[in-house]
């Protein structure tokens, strides 16, 4: 079982990108769960999330505290301190930013790190700032091993409609990787 | 043909609502309910169901409308969640007592104060007494099955009694996992349309319905209310066994247990934490722990005897409760298998845990911590209730 | 008693004496009474009948009230001590 | 058909011995209506004077001979939503849906169930039988209570005299909810009684009708019953309860007093104002003519 956490803010789609996923897992006939963490639903404010993807019934409904994966809408909250508690040793973090990766100052247990403008890619395909779909395609390049791209991209096209799998699709493509040490 | 859908548990309650056919659903808007309402409307608007939506000014209206509804001989649905609940609790005790069939989602939410808007199951807790049948599930596709089987269940002639199908708020209601979802002509040959014959509420078949009534008449009801809810138990297995033929689901009927054959010792919990109990058991396993699980379906009938069955062979048992019971230093659950298995004159070791209180996780670490309590006290060979623990 | 699941009743009216009530009760003067059914649509107890073309007062639920003797327009019913005679 | 024929040769749906009070109000608008509205009927009455006595049957007898349940005092307009909604269902939107509630079941606990279904506009015809307070417990204060009346709850002492409240106007309340149809009602105007019970049953096919009815009561408000008519009919001619109707969003005075009478006339004839000074009589003169005017220039 493959443990994420998705750390964004309210309003910028993350309940949808990980029910996407989750939708996405089980059209290929495994199992995922996402569950949101709830604090005050409003606009910008810090909004969590927890998936699992497993290719067995997931019988574990608890939130998610060591994860492999961190996938982090915004670059402001990688300063808060919850971002990066419990992450695996060997983790993969997916970053949706404009900044260098020298620039992040990221802690030690992020390993294998991708970085991607997702914000300027929607506005440009999508015209909105919403990073939700774009993220999806950074995230489906760095998580290729638990989702499949086709799939993912279609749930893409049924939910939102054609430009944000377009965008999604240049995110797959412009999506930075960095292994450190 | 059923097809596959990821799906949160309010899409599946009001899927499971919607496949049901009822006549009419009055809801009001709750957190963490509201998708429920939000989710009925938009398929009453789509055409998808016939149903009559009222869209009523507060629970109390909700429960009033249905049961107008179910007098003038409708199926209903309604769903709600701790305030609403709270606010409801005039006409759901009605409801019961008027022996009208129906289901109602609850989406369990911490009770206010202190001000939550989180999980718990206090809410449904503190009307266990209301003369409700009460399910609690444990993941989505169970919230489904039960509003399905709960019609089927409720409108047994032998039963008349409305059921709540419970499930945690947040940890389920807005979770999103795999649902099979089935199809509405295997619904529709499993649960006939509804037919009231009980109370009329009809000019054709005039009767005064709920004339002032006496004592000594009045307790005559209340025993037949309580012989129903026995019999309950019986059709809650019957309805079990017909509801895997056909859907080819089955969920054990008043419990369901694991890995209990061999177990020493056995967790008892209700609701979602059974799912992360059922990995927690395993993991205990793995470490040589011989722990068993007894996942509580329902706590109105509550299985007192199946339970006793289960433990009048092992030596201790811990309860995890979402919910405390005022009085006893204890959760709601704990209090009730104790009072199960005191007939078996065993003395066995036994822990109330409370955790996932006002939104609080109750991690698997957290499970696994009360095993190991219960494991050791058990090792040491003490006996009777040990000190409540507070999964913090 | 009959079992009912719930508590319902349809077997006939329950029925008060309330003719036993009565302290005064309303008799009406034929000579004056003049036919214009105001007595009867006042009467709270539906004791003013119309039977075979006339207005009558059923003593039967009678409460005695007076209203009927009140709002006569024609002062046609007297309101008297209840007696032996009932 | 003039009214009186009307209720000549109807049905009487009530049974002919109930234990409401000597020269009562509420039992003579409750005969009334279920006399217009016949057979085809179902009646949700709440806790208060009329269910109190009897009418929901005692044991297992009816006290009414139209299907009859007691609601919450809190719920009769949502109760009876549900089962408009699954008469219509049926098809069977001639029966008609009726609620006689007192004015504490409408205008204290039971307002926010009827505001809700008077806006959502379900088809029900909803009476409200003001007899101004919890009659059937001992005459306790109600919104409706008029100011300065004696209740159990507002007793005279020496520091209190009476409610200190003015009286909650339901019927304006109720018309700008914008509903099929509001009216007001007083059994002392029979003629006119009738015919808003039957517009309003019309009017409950289409949408939500509300009828107030002042519903004067011997025992607790202190006049002998034989007054009863004539309380009530003081009242419509001060203008303590002007007749009114409310239809197709416009308002109307069916019954204009040219020469109104002092309100005074109306208040001396119950022992529950017996003890108010004229300056108390004054203000409940001043509200009456202002609200008069009100509806005056809301009828224009």
């Amino acid at each position: 079982m493959i443990e994420l956490r998705f750390h964004g803010r309210g309003g910028q789609g993350v309940v949808k990108a990980a029910q996407i996923i989750v939708s996405s897992v089980i059209d290929t006939g495994k199992y995922a769960q996402f569950i949101p963490f709830f604090g005050v639903e409003r606009k910008g404010s810090p909004v969590f999330g927890f998936l699992r993807i497993d290719d067995k019934d997931i019988r574990i409904k608890t939130q998610v505290y060591t994860p492999k994966v961190l996938v982090v809408f915004d670059d402001t909250l990688l300063s808060m301190e919850k971002t990066f508690k419990g992450l695996q040793e060997d983790g993969v973090v997916i970053i949706n930013t404009k900044k260098s990766i020298k620039e992040l100052e990221l802690p030690k247990n992020a390993k294998e790190v991708y970085l991607v403008d997702a914000t300027g890619i929607a506005i440009e395909n999508i015209k909105r700032n919403i990073p939700n779909t774009t993220m999806l395609g950074a995230f489906a390049n760095a998580c290729k091993d638990f989702i499949n791209w086709d799939i993912l991209k279609q749930n893409i096209e049924t939910k939102f409609g054609e430009a944000n799998v377009k965008s999604a699709k240049v995110a797959y493509e412009k999506v930075q990787k960095y292994n450190l040490d | 043909m059923s097809k596959i859908k990821a799906m949160t548990g309010n899409q599946s309650a009001s899927i499971g609502a919607c496949l049901s056919r009822p006549d009419v659903i009055a809801a009001y808007p709750i957190t963490p309910q509201s998708s429920v309402v939000e989710g009925l409307a938009a398929m009453i608007a789509d055409g998808k169901s016939d149903a009559q939506m009222v869209q009523v000014e507060s629970e109390h209206s909700a429960m009033s409308v249905v049961q107008g509804s179910a007098m003038a001989g409708g199926r209903v649905f309604t769903a709600t969640s701790a305030q609403g609940l709270a606010l409801m609790y005039e006409p759901y005790f009605r409801m019961s007592t008027l022996r009208l069939p129906m289901v109602m989602a609850i989406a369990t939410r911490e009770m206010t104060s202190p001000e939550t808007v989180w999980s718990g199951q206090q809410d449904a807790m503190s009307v266990r007494d209301s003369g409700w049948i009460q399910v609690f599930v444990e993941n989505n596709q169970e919230i489904l099955d039960m509003i399905i089987q709960g019609y089927k269940i409720s409108e047994d002639k032998d039963v008349l009694i409305p059921m709540n199908v419970c499930y945690d708020g947040f940890y389920l209601s807005h979770l999103t996992e795999r649902v099979e979802i089935p199809s509405q002509e295997q619904v529709d040959e499993f649960l006939p349309r509804y037919k009231c014959e009980h109370v009329a509420y009809d000019p054709q078949n005039p009767m005064a319905v709920d004339p002032l009534t006496p004592g000594e008449i009045l307790i005559n009801y209340r025993e037949n209310h309580l012989q129903s809810m026995q019999k309950v138990k019986d059709i809650i297995e019957k309805v079990d066994k017909e509801f895997k033929e056909k859907f080819g689901r089955s969920y054990g009927g008043l419990i369901d247990t694991y890995r209990c054959e061999d177990a020493e010792i056995v967790v008892v919990t209700i609701g979602a934490n059974v799912g992360t109990a059922r990995v927690a058991v395993d993991l205990a396993r793995e470490k040589g722990k011989k722990v068993g699980l007894i996942k509580v379906r329902f706590m109105r009938p509550f299985p007192n005897e199946k339970i006793a069955e289960v433990l009048s062979n092992k030596k201790g048992y811990a309860v995890i409760d979402r919910s405390v019971s005022f009085g006893w230093n204890s959760g709601v659950l704990y209090q009730e298998v104790k009072a199960a298995v005191s007939d078996l004159n065993q003395n066995l070791c036994s822990i109330s845990a409370i955790g996932g209180l006002g939104g609080l996780d109750i991690s698997l670490n957290h499970v696994m911590s009360v095993i190991d309590v219960l494991d050791k006290a058990i090792k040491e060979e003490k006996q009777g209730q040990l000190q409540t623990m507070w999964l913090k | 008693m009959r079992k009912f699941v719930t508590p319902v009743g349809n077997e006939g009216m329950y029925i008060l004496d309330t003719a036993s009530w009565r302290i005064v009760k309303p008799v009406m003067n034929k000579e004056k009474c003049v036919e214009c059914g105001i007595c009867l649509t006042y009467c709270p107890v539906n004791s003013i009948e119309f039977k075979s073309d006339k207005y009558i007062i059923n003593y039967d639920f009678c409460k005695g009230c007076g209203i009927c003797s009140n709002e006569c327009p024609k002062t046609a019913i007297d309101m008297i001590e209840e007696g032996d005679e009932r | 058909m003039n009214y009186i024929d009307k209720l000549k040769f109807s049905k009487d749906l009530v049974t002919p011995g109930m234990s409401a009070c000597q020269g009562c109000g509420g039992e003579l608008c409750l005969r009334r209506v279920l006399q217009i509205a016949g057979e085809n009927s179902v009646i949700a009455i709440p806790p208060g004077c009329m269910a109190g006595a009897g009418v929901v049957g005692w044991n297992f007898d009816n006290g009414l001979k139209v299907p009859v349940h007691i609601p919450l005092l809190d719920n009769t307009a949502s109760f009876l939503s549900g089962v408009s909604q699954m008469y219509q269902r049926k098809g069977r939107e001639d029966v008609n849906i009726i609620a006689f509630a007192g004015d504490g079941a409408t205008a204290d606990c039971g307002f926010q169930s009827l505001t809700g279904a008077a806006e959502r506009g379900e088809h029900m015809l909803y009476i409200c039988y003001d007899n101004e307070g919890y009659m059937n417990t001992g005459f306790q204060r109600s919104s409706t209570t008029t100011k300065g009346s004696k209740t159990s709850t507002t007793p005279v002492g020496i520091v209190l005299k009476g409610k200190s409240q003015s009286k909650k106007y339901m019927p304006l309340i109720m018309a700008m909810h914008n509903i099929e149809y509001m009216a007001t009602l007083s059994p002392s105007n029979m003629k006119d009684f009738v015919e808003k019970i039957e517009k309003g049953l019309e009017a409950s096919k289409r949408g939500f009708a509300y009828l107030h009815i002042f519903s004067p009561c011997p025992t607790g408000w202190g006049y002998p019953p034989n007054l009863g008519i004539e309380v009530a009919r003081k009242a419509v001619k001060s203008n303590f309860f002007p007749l009114i109707e409310f239809e197709n969003g416009k308002l109307k005075i069916n019954v204009e007093n040219k020469n109104p009478i002092g309100v005074g006339e109306f208040l001396k004839l119950s022992n529950k104002f017996k003890h108010l000074r004229d300056e108390d009589i004054a203000f409940i003169q001043e509200e009456v003519n202002s609200r008069m005017e009100l509806i005056k220039k809301l009828a224009l």
